[in-house]
């Protein structure tokens, strides 16, 4: 029987803690003790989830976490999961369910650098900001984000989707320069201000700016085709992510390609 | 220092009489000494049930130098979090084997000593790079390493070739770079295409004209190497020979070895350079071919550059096929440069499959050569690390090579169409434990000159390996109970016990030191550093390599000198 | 044999179809307006009467109106039924390549949600010539062929499930014309319910057949004992000699309940026109059981009982 | 408080030594520092010979401790207590030379340090590219030898790096054609391409002309631009991964797919310019040991690398180290503000921009190329250049004082 657990936060940790050994699936076969003797690494010592937390067990059907506090120390929360649910109620720090491929995050605050990073299945909500290279991609790799789904209530940063493969994100708020540089493909949607230099290098890939309209560059072009079959499927999935994304079906949008100093074959959507 | 005794283990030392009889091999002040059976040792270790070999040598392995690093930093994904620079990181680890396509230079001595060998050769350093090649050299822990220098796209050698100058100039260019880079022995890379790449040539085969300097890879071959032979280098011209990777380079492979007229040539990762163009897919194994070949010229050695399934990457020199194999890489990015006017590199990652027909092809080619050439002594062990793989798959080698069942059991693996047509599939030999010992420790050591190294008679240099004797053979080599550099052990049962500095091994050929004039002239006007920073002194040499010995191997008065 | 039912004048024999199990999938077609949807149903599911020579039987199974398809366009729902997955992939490439992606304006899309996934825009995409764009919406692949009205859209791929090929009803009838009328009147019937079709031009075949010929080529030949023309002749006859005209409707549908609820609804249109309007009897094809697993006894379909 | 006394008499071996300019990223060689005069020879540009005038100012700084004198060994001592004490330290400026990045790499992994470089987001700039996607280079003699258009891309490097047109120009029968995309050059007469949009916006367009790509509104200067490194035997793209802001490494590889493109057909390759000081010799030195570059953090179980959270200042800012390790030989950027302890190892100028040196212990070094030999990689980091002292001096170089803590760590543990 796997139990649910909440993390009662004692004490912000001194240093930047990797939090990622720490998912629901590993806690869930633990007793109370074993879940307060798991340790994990803040610089070079090992710091016990007992000394940072208060261990409380909950009922639960099917392995959960929940997190209360301060836990923008805490690198790495639901890093590489595959399955389960975490739900933090506070700001956390950087890789929030980086490489993630199964699951649930619901995070009620802000979540630092590279959250969803590598993303490859599951769903992220996170209630406040994100910071910059949200689904991105880690060094070296050539695809970001490559599944799953990434909600933003807040706004989030600077390469927003960077290198993204797949999947969808949805930004509620702003975000910033550089959204879905050399996107490869994958949906993101949008509702608020956007950054300058979107679709930098994009070669593939969707986006969707339902609210402000960014300038489009010369290396950008417009296609007058009729789009309204998949525009009909898109809209139609998008609506689900709530206000300003209910009413797409109804405003058909102006369509533009590019980057053509890319692949050129990455799209954007203007709805009217 | 004390002296050690290894007691009664079969020593398989083909270099030696009775190779495979148990007996004892002593050690003292790291070297082999006869020491009376009932001799006291300050210590005894008792190797009954082990094979006693001597530590393995990789004649081509990239493990040093601006290439290197390129892959390295092209390639942080390999390395992501299993990474291990510490010497107390056991063995086998549990490492992603990619992880091993790029390791730093600590990881790369760590993982040599751990399976038994104790010297490695980076093959491909480029004069303008030798300090820093040397330097990395250096900073491989444990092991004895040295370079051989690259030229043949050189733009000076190319000119005065043009220019029709005396040959003794050009064999006095190449002592004068042997001595100035302290190299151990001189490499061609696809002879002038390197250069006639720069002038926007795609293609340059043996007897074609450079497009340029109108000299052709057949003058260019013959001249280097008559070149070593008159300095008395004893390592033959390395030659990594033209259209590496094309479908029916077997015509200029065997063109190559027309060139040379005899001349002692080392043909590299010659796997690359086995290739027909039949069959439906118009290509083809060329392995019977070059094997008649290298059967029939007693002058010829090669090393195979064996293709190991999985993730890795090639770099090379060869600036002219990495450009053409660019679009082929995986993951989809790659690094090439041009280079001070001395050469280029291209570092294109790469994942060989089994499922692919050319690959399937490529991995049979290399087996067939490795069981077809009648002389172990002329043919070296390599997988041209990280090339054709990592060469931490060494140990997976030598079983394919040793276990035909084992092997067949890989045949059946690949792409069907080559497991049915390859001539692999019908190949019964199996390399005995001697053969295996000449192809990675006698057989290299003999073809570089280092006549104290790759075998264990009373004199040479106490690099050892012991492997506990199991049916398995890849399990066996993977770690052996103790390895030993100059008498240290290094490294017992994939711990590694001691990290001494190793020697570089280099040659200094004698040369008539008139050339340097016309070198600074060259150099005057065409060179970005002063004609006396081109040398490396024997101080220098000792700060880039942390102060290791240095082993000048004794190059013989040559036919010619 | 037991008594017939006679209702409303019409004989109901005491017999059974006898029906195969086939593989199926739905897909639905999209159009700029109901016109071009049914162009392109209609064309992808001609020629599809019998597996014997058609490689599938397909057919239209109802019109879709805009709230009823994914892009919200009107749309035409199809069926197409094979004797084997592979054959089905086949013939859905060829038909949707040949006579969906051909036509103005069409999308076309899966109409099941569950089963083995065979292709449908997966090679289509290949026309695309490298401009061809992937999408996932929800879980689903969508490909986006650039064409010269736009762009075709397909879904990447369409389930298959197993189907049930070759239930019947057999209409004897007085003369021509009645017993056309009465196959009309059964089809209309079973066009209203889901999941089927009836694959034949205008869901009606005359050319019944039994298993085997005298020529040993042929794996089928006519039903002697159902023709007029043979009912003196023929060495066993199922007719008397006011059947003047025998008219056949074949039923492929999803599932035997579907091909039942056909049956029933046709045989009950059919029977309440009576046998004033010229039906004598009705009946159905079968090889004694011995062939295909299902049965769909009239009787029990009369009588109101759902599965055979 | 400064010994005025010599730069010069005390300096160089012989007047006709062979010495190389330390102070960017060419490491010019052809110079002769003349020992008793102002500057050196009349190549010398105006960054060295400003660089050597500084170098009169000698400072007298010893070893520092919490604001006070010390001596050398009781600074050690210290600096090893402090770091040993350290949970999570942060080694940053990392520049000097080959000998001083091998002993800190070791340091670093005794110690389970993040390091990040000086300038170290320029750094990753350029490294995200070869990471990402790779790269096509040119070195000095082969821009020199084949080069007919050279094309600096987003700023002119003559402040930084006077002498790279004429290394790559001197003495050539033909000269290159020189144009200078996205900046104005200023008064060197070289012939500028500054289309009305930002480089964002015409990197971009250039790749896609050059691809041949149809666009809505060519620029025509960059038309005719894409059109002649079409034609040229050989182009050579200059930039400074420093000089191109904050996402800079976008438009590097926007660079790189248009020089992809250009080798499809002809020839062409990049040259980046990199900074000076060394850190490009530490991201070597690093890369080459632990098998990943800076901003990584070495350990004994393994080197982590990343490129954008081990940023110092970002480091710094996140709490995520307690103590800061500042390695600087050259005088240039001092130490960052924090209030984490320091250990500041550097150019003895280095000491009057300390600030708050209440945690903080300073240990003077030696600057290579100028008190000691040493090594150096030239910014196309394939020529590893040699270095020669200038002048004699006390001090220690940075591998010594580095082995030093080293030493006194290990004893400690």
């Amino acid at each position: 029987m796997s139990e649910a657990w909440l993390l009662r936060q004692r004490s912000v940790p001194a240093l930047g803690v990797d939090f990622s050994a720490v998912s629901p699936s590993r806690v869930a076969a633990l007793s109370a003790d074993e879940v307060a003797r798991l340790t994990v690494p803040m610089g070079r010592e090992a710091v016990a989830l007992g000394e940072l937390f208060e261990v409380v067990v909950r009922k639960g059907d099917g392995p959960a976490l929940r997190i209360e506090g301060d836990c923008s120390r805490l690198h790495g929360i639901g890093r590489g999961m595959d399955g389960g649910r975490i739900v933090v109620d506070g700001p956390v720090g950087d890789y929030l369910g980086a490489e993630m491929t199964a699951g649930e995050i619901r995070v009620d605050g802000d979540a630092g650098a590279l959250a969803a990073c590598a993303l490859a299945g599951g769903r992220i909500e996170i209630g406040g900001d994100v910071g910059d290279f949200a689904a991105s991609a880690l060094p070296g790799a050539m695809d970001g984000m490559r599944g799953g789904v990434l909600v933003v209530r807040g706004s989030a940063g600077k390469r927003f989707g960077d290198r993204m493969r797949r999947g969808t994100a949805v930004v509620h708020g702003a975000v910033g320069d550089f959204l879905a540089s050399r996107m490869v493909a994958g949906t993101i949607a949008l509702a608020g201000a956007v950054g300058e230099h979107p679709g930098f290098g994009m070669r593939r890939g969707t986006l969707v700016f339902a609210g402000d309209r960014p300038r489009v560059p010369d290396t950008f072009s417009p296609t007058g085709h009729d789009i309204r079959v998949f525009w009909a499927l898109l809209a139609r999935s998008l609506a689900a992510f709530g206000a300003p994304f209910g009413g797409l079906a109804g405003r058909l949008p102006e369509r533009v390609v590019g980057d053509l100093g890319a692949d050129g074959k990455g799209e954007w959507l203007l709805p009217a | 220092m004390s002296s050690l005794r290894l007691a009664g283990g079969r020593v398989i030392d083909p270099a030696n009489p009775d190779s495979g009889a148990l007996r004892d091999v002593c050690v003292r002040d790291g070297r082999i000494v006869a020491m009376a059976a009932d001799a006291p040792a300050d210590a005894t270790i008792d190797c009954g049930g082990c094979l006693v070999m001597a530590g393995g040598i990789d004649l081509h392995t990239h493990i040093g130098g601006g290439k290197v690093n390129l892959a390295r930093l092209l390639l942080p994904e390999l390395q992501r979090d299993c990474c291990h620079p510490d010497a107390a990181q056991a063995w086998p680890a549990r490492l992603d084997p990619a992880a091993h396509v790029t390791p730093g230079t600590l990881l790369t001595g760590y993982r040599y000593a751990q399976m038994g060998y104790t010297s490695a050769f980076e093959p491909a350093m480029v004069p303008a790079n030798a300090r820093h090649a040397h330097m990395e050299m250096g900073d491989v822990p444990i092991l004895d390493h040295g370079a051989y220098v690259m030229l043949g796209s050189d733009e000076l050698l190319l000119r005065w070739m043009a220019e029709g100058k005396p040959f003794e100039q050009i064999r006095d260019y190449v002592g004068w770079t042997l001595n100035a880079t302290r190299a151990l022995g001189l490499k061609v890379v696809n002879p002038g295409g390197i250069s006639a790449f720069k002038f926007n040539q795609r293609k340059l085969d043996v007897d074609e004209e450079h497009v340029h300097w109108r000299t052709t890879p057949r003058q260019i071959l013959h001249t280097l190497a008559r070149s070593l032979v008159e300095l008395g280098v004893p390592h033959p011209l390395h030659i990594h020979g033209s259209n590496l990777g094309v479908a029916g380079n077997i015509e200029s492979t065997l063109a190559t070895i027309d060139a040379l007229e005899g001349l002692p040539g080392h043909l590299t990762h010659i796997q690359f350079h086995a290739y027909g163009k039949e069959g439906p897919k118009k290509f083809s194994s060329a392995a019977l071919q070059l094997v008649e070949a290298v059967n029939a010229n007693p002058n010829i050695s090669i090393d195979v550059g064996q293709i190991m399934f999985g993730q890795t990457v090639t770099a090379s020199g060869d600036t002219m096929r990495q450009l053409a194999n660019a679009d082929h890489a995986s993951p989809r990015k790659w690094i090439g440069a041009d280079i001070e006017c001395d050469a280029g590199c291209g570092v294109v990652p790469f994942r060989y499959k089994e499922q692919s027909y050319v690959n399937a092809l490529q991995w049979a080619i290399g087996l067939e050569i490795f069981l077809l050439v009648q002389d172990p002594w002329r043919v070296v062990l390599t997988t041209d690390h990280p090339n054709g793989g990592p060469f931490t798959s060494y140990p997976h080698l030598i079983r394919l090579l040793m276990d035909r069942e084992f092997r067949n059991e890989q045949l059946a693996r690949i792409h069907p169409e080559v497991a049915e047509h390859c001539a692999l599939k019908d190949i019964t030999r199996e390399l005995s434990l001697d053969e295996i010992a000449i192809m990675t420790r006698a057989g290299p050591a003999r073809l570089l000159g280092l006549a104290d190294r790759g075998h264990l008679a009373a004199g040479a240099a106490a690099d050892i390996a012991v492997y506990r004797q199991a049916a398995d053979v890849e399990s066996m080599f993977t770690t052996p109970e103790h390895v030993f550099k100059d008498g240290v052990e290094v490294a017992r049962r994939g711990r590694i016990t001691a990290s001494p500095v190793g020697a570089t091994h280099v040659v200094e050929p004698d040369y008539d030191r008139t050339v340097e004039k016309h070198l600074k002239a060259h150099h005057d006007t065409h060179g970005s550093v002063r004609f006396e920073h081109l040398a490396i002194s024997r101080d220098e040499l000792g700060e880039c390599s942390r102060c290791g010995q240095v082993h000048v191997v004794p190059c013989t008065a040559g036919e010619g000198a | 044999m037991a008594e017939p039912i006679i209702d409303n004048g019409v004989v109901i024999d005491d017999t059974f179809a006898e029906a195969f199990p086939m593989k199926a999938t739905r897909l639905l077609i999209t159009a700029f307006d109901a016109n071009w949807a049914s162009n392109a149903a209609v064309a992808m599911t001609g020629f599809a009467t019998s597996v014997i020579a058609c490689g599938c039987e397909a057919g239209i199974e109802r019109s879709l109106s805009p709230d009823e398809t994914p892009d919200g366009r009107p749309g035409v729902s199809v069926l197409i039924f094979a004797m084997s997955g592979k054959e089905l992939a086949k013939q859905v490439e060829r038909r949707v390549g040949q006579c969906v992606l051909t036509c103005p304006t069409t999308a076309v899309f899966a109409g099941l949600d569950e089963g083995e996934p065979i292709a449908l825009g997966r090679n289509l995409r290949f026309f695309g010539d490298g401009w061809q764009i992937s999408k996932m919406i929800d879980g689903k692949r969508y490909w986006r062929v650039p064409v010269m009205d736009g762009e075709f859209v397909a879904e990447e791929t369409t389930p298959v499930v197993k189907g049930v090929g070759g239930g019947n009803l057999l209409i004897l009838g007085r003369d021509t014309a009645s017993a056309l009328a009465a196959a009309e009147a059964g089809v209309a019937a079973m066009r209203q319910v889901p999941n089927v079709i009836m694959p034949f031009p205008g869901g009606v075949v005359r050319s019944g057949s039994k298993v085997g010929a005298k020529y040993p080529a042929l794996m089928a030949s006519t039903n002697d004992a159902f023709c007029p023309a043979l009912t003196p002749l023929a060495k066993k006859t199922e007719l008397t000699d006011e059947v003047r005209c025998v008219m056949e409707i074949v039923i492929d549908g999803l599932t035997d309940a579907d091909v039942a609820a056909a049956t029933r609804a046709g045989m009950a249109a059919i029977v309440d026109r009576g046998s004033a309007a010229g039906v004598v009897r009705l009946s159905a094809g079968n090889y004694g059981g011995k062939l295909g697993p299902f049965h769909f006894h009239l009787h029990r379909l009369h009588g109101g009982e759902g599965a055979p | 408080m400064t010994d005025t006394t010599d730069a010069g008499a005390a300096a160089a071996t012989a007047t006709n030594a062979p010495w190389t300019c330390p102070f960017c990223a060419l490491l010019c060689d052809d110079l002769q520092p003349d020992p008793h005069g102002p500057s050196l020879s009349p190549k010398a540009c105006a960054l060295a010979s400003a660089r050597l005038d500084e170098l009169r100012l000698r400072p007298a700084v010893g070893a520092r401790v919490d604001g006070r004198a010390a001596d050398h060994a009781e600074a050690i001592a210290l600096a090893a207590a402090r770091l040993g004490a350290s949970r999570q330290p942060l080694f940053a400026g990392l520049a000097g030379d080959v000998a001083g990045a091998r002993a800190v790499f070791r340091l670093a992994a005794a110690s389970g340090a993040i390091c990040d470089a000086a300038g170290g987001e320029a750094l990753m700039r350029g490294l995200r590219v070869q990471q990402d996607r790779g790269g096509f280079t040119a070195t000095i003699a082969e821009v020199h030898a084949r080069a007919d258009l050279i094309l600096f891309v987003g700023s002119w490097p003559a402040a930084r790096a006077p002498r790279l047109l004429e290394r790559f120009a001197r003495g050539r029968d033909h000269q290159p054609a020189v144009v200078a995309l996205g900046v104005d050059p200023g008064e060197s007469g070289i012939e500028a391409v500054l289309p009305s949009v930002a480089l964002a916006d015409s990197l971009p367009m250039l790749a896609a002309l050059v691809a041949g790509r149809r666009l809505r509104q060519p620029n025509p200067e960059l038309q005719t631009l894409a059109e002649r490194l079409h034609a040229a035997r050989y182009a050579v793209v200059v930039w400074e991964p420093g000089q191109l802001g904050e996402q800079g490494a976008l438009l590097i590889e926007q660079i790189l797919r248009l020089l992809v493109t250009l080798n499809r057909e002809t020839r062409a390759a990049g040259f980046p310019l990199a900074a000076s000081g060394g850190t490009a010799t530490a991201n070597q030195v690093f890369t080459w040991l632990g098998g990943l570059p800076l901003r990584s953090r070495i350990a004994t179980d393994g080197v982590r690398h990343e490129p954008l959270r081990y940023g110092a200042d970002r480091i710094l800012s996140a709490h995520d180290a307690d103590l800061l390790l500042w390695l600087n030989p050259f005088p240039g950027e001092p130490p960052p503000a924090t209030d984490l302890p320091r250990v500041v190892i550097g150019a003895p100028s280095l000491a009057a921009t300390l600030g708050d040196e209440s945690r903080t212990v300073f240990l003077p070094a030696a600057m290579p190329g100028v008190d000691h030999g040493g090594h150096l990689f030239r910014t196309d980091g394939v020529v590893l250049m040699p270095l020669h002292p200038l002048r004699t001096t006390q001090l220690p170089t940075v591998a010594a004082l580095v082995a030093g803590i080293a030493a006194k760590l290990e004893a400690s543990s």
